[in-house]
C-alpha cells in the first residue's frame, strides 16, 4: 500500500516536474532541440495526466501526496481530485494541439537559432507545468508562485511578434496580472495569520465565518477576478488575447485564464465549503452576466475576426461564474451535488477546446488572406473548408446549440437557475447564446458567401494544419456526446459529495 | 571598566550622530552642488567613522569589531569613488533631473 | 545603554529622512545621488546602532550590504544618466 | 516603542513621497530610501534573514534598475503617458482606497491573540534538517518545492525579457557596451570593490546555513557585483546564445530537480532527505542555485539582447 | 498597541497608498513603483504575522518570514519584466 502510494504520489510530481524539466531543457540545448524536446514530452504529460485520471476514477479518491514527507501545515501538500484530473486531462490535450499546430508557425531553424521559437517552445512547457502546479496545488502560497510561474510564462507570449501595440497588451496584461496576484496574496497572509496554516484542507476545517475570513477571501476573489478577466477587469484581455501568434492566443484564451476561475472554485467551495454565502455569490453572477451582455455586444462590433474572439472570451468567462450564485443557493441543496457545478465545469473545459479550435481557425485564415477583417473573408470557405468547418463547430459550443459541450454544460446552467427558482440568470444564458449566435454567424456568413473576385492567397495552409484545428473543434463537440456517468469524476475527492450526485 | 567603556561609546555615537547632522544641514543648506558634496563627503564619513568607533568599545570580540571596520572603510571607499564620479557630472550644461 | 543607542538610531534616521528632503527636491541629478549616499551611510550607521541596541549580530551583515550597494546604486544612477545621453544622440 | 512609531512615521513619509512626487526620477530616488527604511524594518520584526534580502533586493538592485530606467524614460514618458483621470475619479480611487487601508488595518486588530504560530513546528524538525538557520530549513526543506519553482520564475522572467529583443539581436549581447571611463576611476574602483563585494557574497551564502544569509542574498550581491564590473567596461556582457551561460542558468533548478528525485530512492520521497546527509544535499543543491539565481539577477537587469553575437 | 500591532498598521497604510498609486498614475513606471509599495505593504504584513507568531525560542515565526524572501524576490523579477517591456516600448 505504502508502495503504491509512493508511485501515485510519483505522478503528481511528475505532472509538474516533467513540463518543467521540458521548459529548462528547451532553454538550454536552443535552437532545434527546443522544438524537439516539447513534441517527445508531449505524449508523455499527457499519459501522466490520464494516469492519474484513471487513477482518480478507480479509487473514487483525491491523490495526494506531502513534498519531502512534511505533513502540512509545515510542509506542502499536492492534491489532485476529480476536478484537478479535469482540468490536467484537457491541458494535456490541449497542449498537445496548440503544440502540433505551432510547428509550422514555430519552426525550429536550420542553422543559428532564431527568438521566437526558443520562446514559444520553452514557454509552451512552462506554461503547462504552471496550470498543473495550479490544478494540483493545496497550499496557498505554493499557487501564488503557480500563478507567478504562469503570468511570467504568459505574458511574453502576447508580445512575441514585437510590435508596439502588442507591447503595450503585453504591459497592460502584466501589470493587471500582477496587481491580482499580490491581492491573492494579501488575503493568503491574513489567513495564515488568524488561523496558522496555507493548507487547503486544514483551513477548510479551522476558518470561522468573520470579518477575517470575509476579507481575506475578498480580496484573494478580487485578485483572482482580475487575472480571470471577469467584467470589470476585463479591459487587458482583448488586446492581449488579439494580439497574440495563433497558437498563444489559443493556450490563453483557451487554458490560462481558467487557472485563476479555477482557484475561486477552490476557495468557495474549497476553502469556504461549510460557509456559503449566497450574497457575494449572487454578485460574482452579476459580474459574470455583465460579462456575457457587454462581451457579447462588443463581440458583435468587431472588425477583425481576432478581437470578435477575444471580446467572446470575455463573454465566455462571464458564464463561468454563474456557478457561483446557482451552485450556492440554499434551495438547491449542498453545492458540490449541484447540477450547476458540473456545468460550470464543464463550460470551462468546453470554452477551452472552442476557443483554442476558433483562434487557431483564425489564425489561419490570417495566415492563408494576410489580413484578418471580417468584412474581407467572403470565399475563404471555398480555400480552407476544415478551417472554416472548425470554427463553425467552435461558434456551435459557445453558442450553446446541440451537440456540443457548450449545450450540455449551458443546458445544466439552465436547469440549475430554472430548478433553483433563480430565473433570471436563465435569460442571461439565453441572451448570451442567442448573441453568440449573432457574431458566430456574422463571421460564416462571410467566409461562406461566394468571393467577388478571386482570393489572392499569401500561402498555402498544410491540411495537417487544418486538421488539428477540427479535431480540437470536434473534442469541444464530442463533449456533448458524453453521457453523464463520467462526469462524476468531477465531483471525487468531497467526501459531502457522494450523497448529492447528480439531479 | 564597562562604564568607562560604556562612557567612551556614548561619546563617540554622540560625536558621530552630530556630525551626520552637520552634513545633512550642510547638503540642506548650502547654496551650490559642488560645496553640497563636499559638506557631505566629509561629514558622512567621520559620522559613521565616529559611530563605529563608539561600537568598537561594545564589539563582543574581535572578528565582530573587525567586520565593524570593515563596513567603515568599504563605505569610506566607496563614498571616496562617488564623490569622484558626482563632481563630474555637476558641469556647467549638467542635467536636470 | 540599549536606550541610548535606540535614541541614536533614532536621531541618525531622522537626520537621513532630514536629508531626503534633498533627494526628493534635486534640482540636479548630483544633488541626488549625494543624498542617496548620504542615505547609504546614514542607513548603514543606524543598521549598526541598532544592531547594537537589540543585539542582533545579523543586523551588521545587512549594513555592510548596504554599505555595498549603496555604491552599486549611485554608480548605477551615473551611469543611466551617460546612458540617457547616448539615447539622445 | 518610541523608536517603532517614529520609524513607521518616516516610512509613510516616504512612501507618499513617492506617490506623490511629480517627477518619476524623483519618485524612484524616494523608493530606493524606502526600502532602505524598510530593511531598518525589519529587524525590528526580528526578521534579519528578510532585512538582508530587502537591502540587497529591495532597496539595492530593484533600486538600481529603476533609477536606470526611470533616467532614461524621462525625456519620452511625460508624452507617451496617457489619459490622466478626472478629479472625481482620483477622488473616488481616494475612497476606494482608504477603505482598503481601513479593512485592512480593522482586520490587523481583529488577529486572534495568541497568534498561531508555526514556530515550534519548525524548532521541533530543525534537528532533521541538519540546519541552524529555521529560515533557511524552510526554504530548503519544508517548503523546498516553493523555492524550486521560485527559482523558475526567475528564469522565465528572464526569457521573457530576452524575447523582447530584435530578431537581428538574438543570440546578442544584452545592454550597450560599457568603456573603461578616460580616467580609469571608475574601473579602478571596480577592481577594488567587486572582489571585495564576491567575498561579501560567498560570505552571506555561505553563513546562511546556520545564521541570517542565504542563496538569494548572496547571489543577490554576486549578481550586483557582476553588473558593477560591466559599468566599469571591465567585462562585457555574455552574448546569450553561449551554450555555457544556458548552462549556468539551468545548473541550479535542474541539480535541484535532480536530488528532489534523488529523493524518492534514498528518502521515500520527492525533495525528502534522509537525515544523516540532509545537510550536505541541501549544500549540493544550494552551491548551483546560488550560481543560477546570480546569473538570472544579473541578466534581468541588464535587460533583452542589443546587440547581434557577431559584431 | 505592540510593534507587531503598529507595523501591521503600517502596511494597511502602505497598500492603500499603493493601490492609489497604480490607479491614478498614467505613467506605466509609475504604476511600476506602485505596485512595488504594494508588495512591500504585504510584505510587512506577513512580517507582523511572523513577529506575532513568535515562540519556540525564535524572534519570530519562520514560516511567514521565508514567504517574504520568495515574495521579494518574485517581486522583483516582476519589475525587471515590466521595466524591460516598459524600455522597449519607449525605445
Amino acid at each position: 500500500m505504502a508502495n503504491y502510494a509512493t508511485v501515485r504520489g510519483f505522478l503528481l510530481v511528475l505532472a509538474i516536474v516533467l513540463p518543467i524539466s521540458g521548459a529548462l531543457l528547451s532553454l538550454v540545448l536552443g535552437g532545434r532541440h527546443a522544438e524537439r524536446v516539447v513534441l517527445i514530452l508531449m505524449p508523455a504529460g499527457l499519459t501522466i495526466a490520464v494516469v492519474i485520471g484513471a487513477a482518480v476514477w478507480s479509487t473514487h479518491n483525491a491523490l495526494q501526496y506531502f513534498v519531502g514527507n512534511w505533513a502540512p501545515p509545515l510542509g506542502i501538500a499536492y492534491r489532485a481530485d476529480g476536478l484537478s484530473a479535469a482540468m490536467m486531462i484537457a491541458t494535456a490535450v490541449l497542449v498537445c494541439g496548440i503544440g502540433l499546430f505551432a510547428r509550422s508557425q514555430f519552426a525550429s531553424p536550420q542553422e543559428a537559432e532564431t527568438r521566437s521559437p526558443l520562446v514559444f517552445w520553452t514557454l509552451l512547457m512552462a506554461v503547462w507545468g504552471a496550470l498543473n502546479a495550479v490544478f494540483i496545488g493545496s497550499d496557498l502560497f505554493n499557487l501564488y508562485v503557480a500563478l507567478e510561474l504562469l503570468t511570467f510564462a504568459a505574458v511574453p507570449l502576447v508580445s512575441l511578434d514585437g510590435r508596439a501595440e502588442t507591447l503595450e497588451a503585453a504591459l497592460r496584461y502584466l501589470l493587471f496580472a500582477l496587481l491580482g496576484s499580490i491581492l491573492y496574496l494579501l488575503g493568503a497572509v491574513l489567513l495564515y495569520g488568524a488561523y496558522g496554516t496555507l493548507d487547503i484542507v486544514l483551513l477548510s476545517s479551522r476558518i470561522q465565518p468573520g470579518p477575517v475570513a470575509w476579507a481575506a477571501v475578498s480580496l484573494m476573489t478580487a485578485g483572482l477576478l482580475a487575472k480571470a478577466a471577469l467584467f470589470p477587469f476585463h479591459l487587458w484581455l482583448p488586446p492581449a488575447h488579439a494580439g497574440a501568434p495563433a497558437p498563444a492566443s489559443a493556450l490563453l484564451s483557451g487554458l490560462v485564464v481558467k487557472a485563476p476561475f479555477f482557484l475561486v472554485i477552490r476557495l468557495w467551495f474549497d476553502v469556504m465549503t461549510r460557509f456559503p454565502e449566497p450574497a457575494a455569490a449572487q454578485l460574482l453572477g452579476g459580474l459574470g452576466a455583465a460579462a456575457i451582455i457587454f462581451g457579447s455586444v462588443l463581440a458583435l462590433r468587431q472588425v477583425r475576426l481576432k478581437l470578435l474572439i477575444a471580446y467572446s472570451t470575455v463573454a465566455q468567462i462571464g458564464y463561468l461564474f454563474l456557478m457561483f450564485p446557482l451552485a450556492i443557493n440554499p434551495q438547491t441543496g449542498h453545492p458540490w451535488g449541484s447540477t450547476a457545478w458540473t456545468g460550470g465545469v464543464l463550460q470551462a473545459i468546453s470554452h477551452a477546446f472552442a476557443k483554442a479550435a476558433m483562434f487557431m481557425a483564425a489564425g489561419l485564415i490570417a495566415e492563408a488572406l494576410g489580413h484578418d477583417r471580417i468584412a474581407g473573408l467572403a470565399g475563404v470557405g471555398r480555400v480552407l473548408p476544415i478551417t472554416v468547418f472548425a470554427f463553425a463547430l467552435g461558434g456551435l459550443s459557445l453558442m450553446g446549440l446541440p451537440p456540443s459541450g457548450g449545450f450540455v454544460a449551458k443546458a445544466m446552467l439552465l436547469t440549475a437557475a430554472v430548478a433553483g427558482g433563480q430565473w433570471w440568470w436563465a435569460v442571461v444564458v439565453l441572451t448570451g447564446g442567442l448573441l453568440a449566435g449573432g457574431y458566430v454567424f456574422l463571421v460564416l456568413a462571410q467566409a461562406l458567401a461566394d468571393a467577388s473576385e478571386p482570393l489572392n492567397l499569401l500561402s498555402i495552409i498544410s491540411p495537417g494544419r487544418q486538421v488539428v484545428v477540427a479535431v480540437l473543434a470536434l473534442g469541444a463537440v464530442l463533449l456533448g456526446f458524453v453521457p453523464l456517468r463520467p462526469f462524476e469524476l468531477l465531483q471525487i475527492g468531497h467526501p459531502d459529495l457522494a450523497m448529492g450526485g447528480l439531479r | 571598566m564597562s562604564l568607562v567603556l560604556d562612557g567612551l561609546s556614548i561619546l563617540a555615537v554622540c560625536a558621530g550622530a552630530f556630525f551626520f547632522l552637520a552634513g545633512t544641514v550642510g547638503l540642506l543648506r548650502f547654496p551650490d552642488p559642488l560645496s553640497r558634496l563636499h559638506a557631505l563627503a566629509k561629514a558622512d564619513n567621520l559620522g559613521l567613522g565616529l559611530v563605529v568607533l563608539g561600537l568598537l568599545f561594545q564589539a563582543a570580540g574581535l572578528p565582530a569589531a573587525l567586520k565593524l571596520i570593515g563596513v567603515w572603510l568599504l563605505t569610506l571607499l566607496a563614498g571616496a569613488t562617488v564623490t569622484q564620479l558626482i563632481a563630474r557630472t555637476v558641469r556647467p550644461t549638467e542635467p536636470q533631473a | 545603554m540599549a536606550d541610548f543607542m535606540f535614541a541614536a538610531t533614532g536621531l541618525v534616521v531622522a537626520m537621513v529622512a532630514l536629508g531626503l528632503v534633498r533627494l526628493l527636491r534635486g534640482p540636479a541629478a548630483a544633488d541626488r545621488i549625494m543624498a542617496a549616499q548620504l542615505l547609504g551611510t546614514g542607513g548603514t550607521a543606524a543598521l549598526l546602532l541598532l544592531a547594537d541596541a537589540m543585539r542582533a549580530p545579523g543586523a551588521v551583515d545587512v549594513a555592510l550590504i548596504l554599505a555595498l550597494l549603496a555604491a552599486f546604486v549611485s554608480v548605477a544612477f551615473v551611469n543611466a544618466l551617460d546612458r540617457s545621453e547616448l539615447d539622445r544622440k | 516603542m518610541a523608536f517603532d512609531t517614529g520609524l513607521a512615521v518616516v516610512v509613510l513619509g516616504v512612501a507618499v513621497w513617492t506617490i506623490a512626487a511629480r517627477k518619476t526620477v524623483a519618485a524612484v530616488a524616494g523608493f530606493v530610501a524606502f526600502g532602505l527604511l524598510l530593511a531598518l524594518v525589519w529587524v525590528r520584526l526580528a526578521a534579519p534573514d528578510v532585512a538582508l534580502t530587502e537591502a540587497a533586493i529591495g532597496s539595492g538592485v530593484t533600486g538600481g534598475l529603476l533609477l536606470g530606467a526611470a533616467t532614461r524614460l524621462r525625456r519620452i514618458e511625460p508624452s507617451a503617458a496617457g489619459e490622466t483621470l478626472g478629479i472625481g475619479l482620483k477622488l473616488a480611487a481616494a475612497v476606494l482606497c482608504i477603505l482598503v487601508a481601513t479593512g485592512i488595518a480593522a482586520i490587523v486588530l481583529l488577529l486572534p491573540e495568541p497568534a498561531p504560530t508555526l514556530a515550534p513546528q519548525v524548532a521541533k524538525n530543525l534537528d532533521r534538517t541538519g540546519l541552524g538557520n529555521p529560515v533557511t530549513a524552510v526554504l530548503m526543506a519544508y517548503r523546498a518545492i516553493d523555492t524550486l519553482l521560485e527559482v523558475v520564475v526567475l528564469l522565465l522572467a528572464l526569457v521573457g525579457i530576452w524575447s523582447l529583443a530584435p530578431d537581428r539581436a538574438w543570440g546578442g549581447f544584452p545592454g550597450a557596451r560599457h568603456h573603461a571611463d578616460s580616467d580609469g576611476l571608475l574601473a579602478f574602483v571596480a577592481q577594488l570593490l567587486v572582489p571585495i563585494g564576491i567575498l561579501v557574497g560567498i560570505h552571506i551564502f555561505w553563513v546562511g546555513s546556520t545564521a541570517p544569509g542565504g542563496e538569494f542574498q548572496g547571489a543577490t550581491i554576486l549578481a550586483a557585483m557582476w553588473i558593477f564590473a560591466v559599468m566599469a567596461g571591465l567585462l562585457d556582457t555574455p552574448a546569450v546564445n553561449r551554450r555555457w551561460l544556458r548552462l549556468l542558468l539551468v545548473i541550479g533548478p535542474a541539480v535541484f530537480l535532480a536530488i528532489g528525485l534523488a529523493g524518492f530512492a534514498v528518502a521515500g520521497g520527492f525533495l525528502a532527505y534522509p537525515e544523516a546527509y540532509a545537510k550536505v544535499m541541501i549544500l549540493t543543491i544550494e552551491v548551483p542555485v546560488t550560481l543560477s539565481i546570480a546569473a538570472t539577477l544579473a541578466l534581468l537587469v541588464a535587460g533583452p539582447p542589443e546587440r547581434p553575437p557577431n559584431g | 498597541m505592540t510593534g507587531a500591532t503598529l507595523y501591521g498598521l503600517c502596511a494597511a497604510v502602505l497598500v492603500g497608498l499603493g493601490l492609489f498609486g497604480l490607479i491614478v498614475h498614467p505613467q506605466p513606471l509609475r504604476k511600476i513603483l506602485a505596485f512595488n509599495l504594494i508588495g512591500s505593504g504585504v510584505f510587512v504584513l506577513f512580517g507582523a504575522v511572523a513577529l506575532r507568531g513568535a515562540a519556540a525560542g525564535f524572534g519570530g515565526d519562520p514560516v511567514p518570514q521565508a514567504l517574504v524572501i520568495t515574495g521579494i524576490v518574485v517581486a522583483f523579477a516582476a519589475t525587471a519584466l515590466a521595466v524591460a517591456l516598459l524600455l522597449r516600448l519607449f525605445r
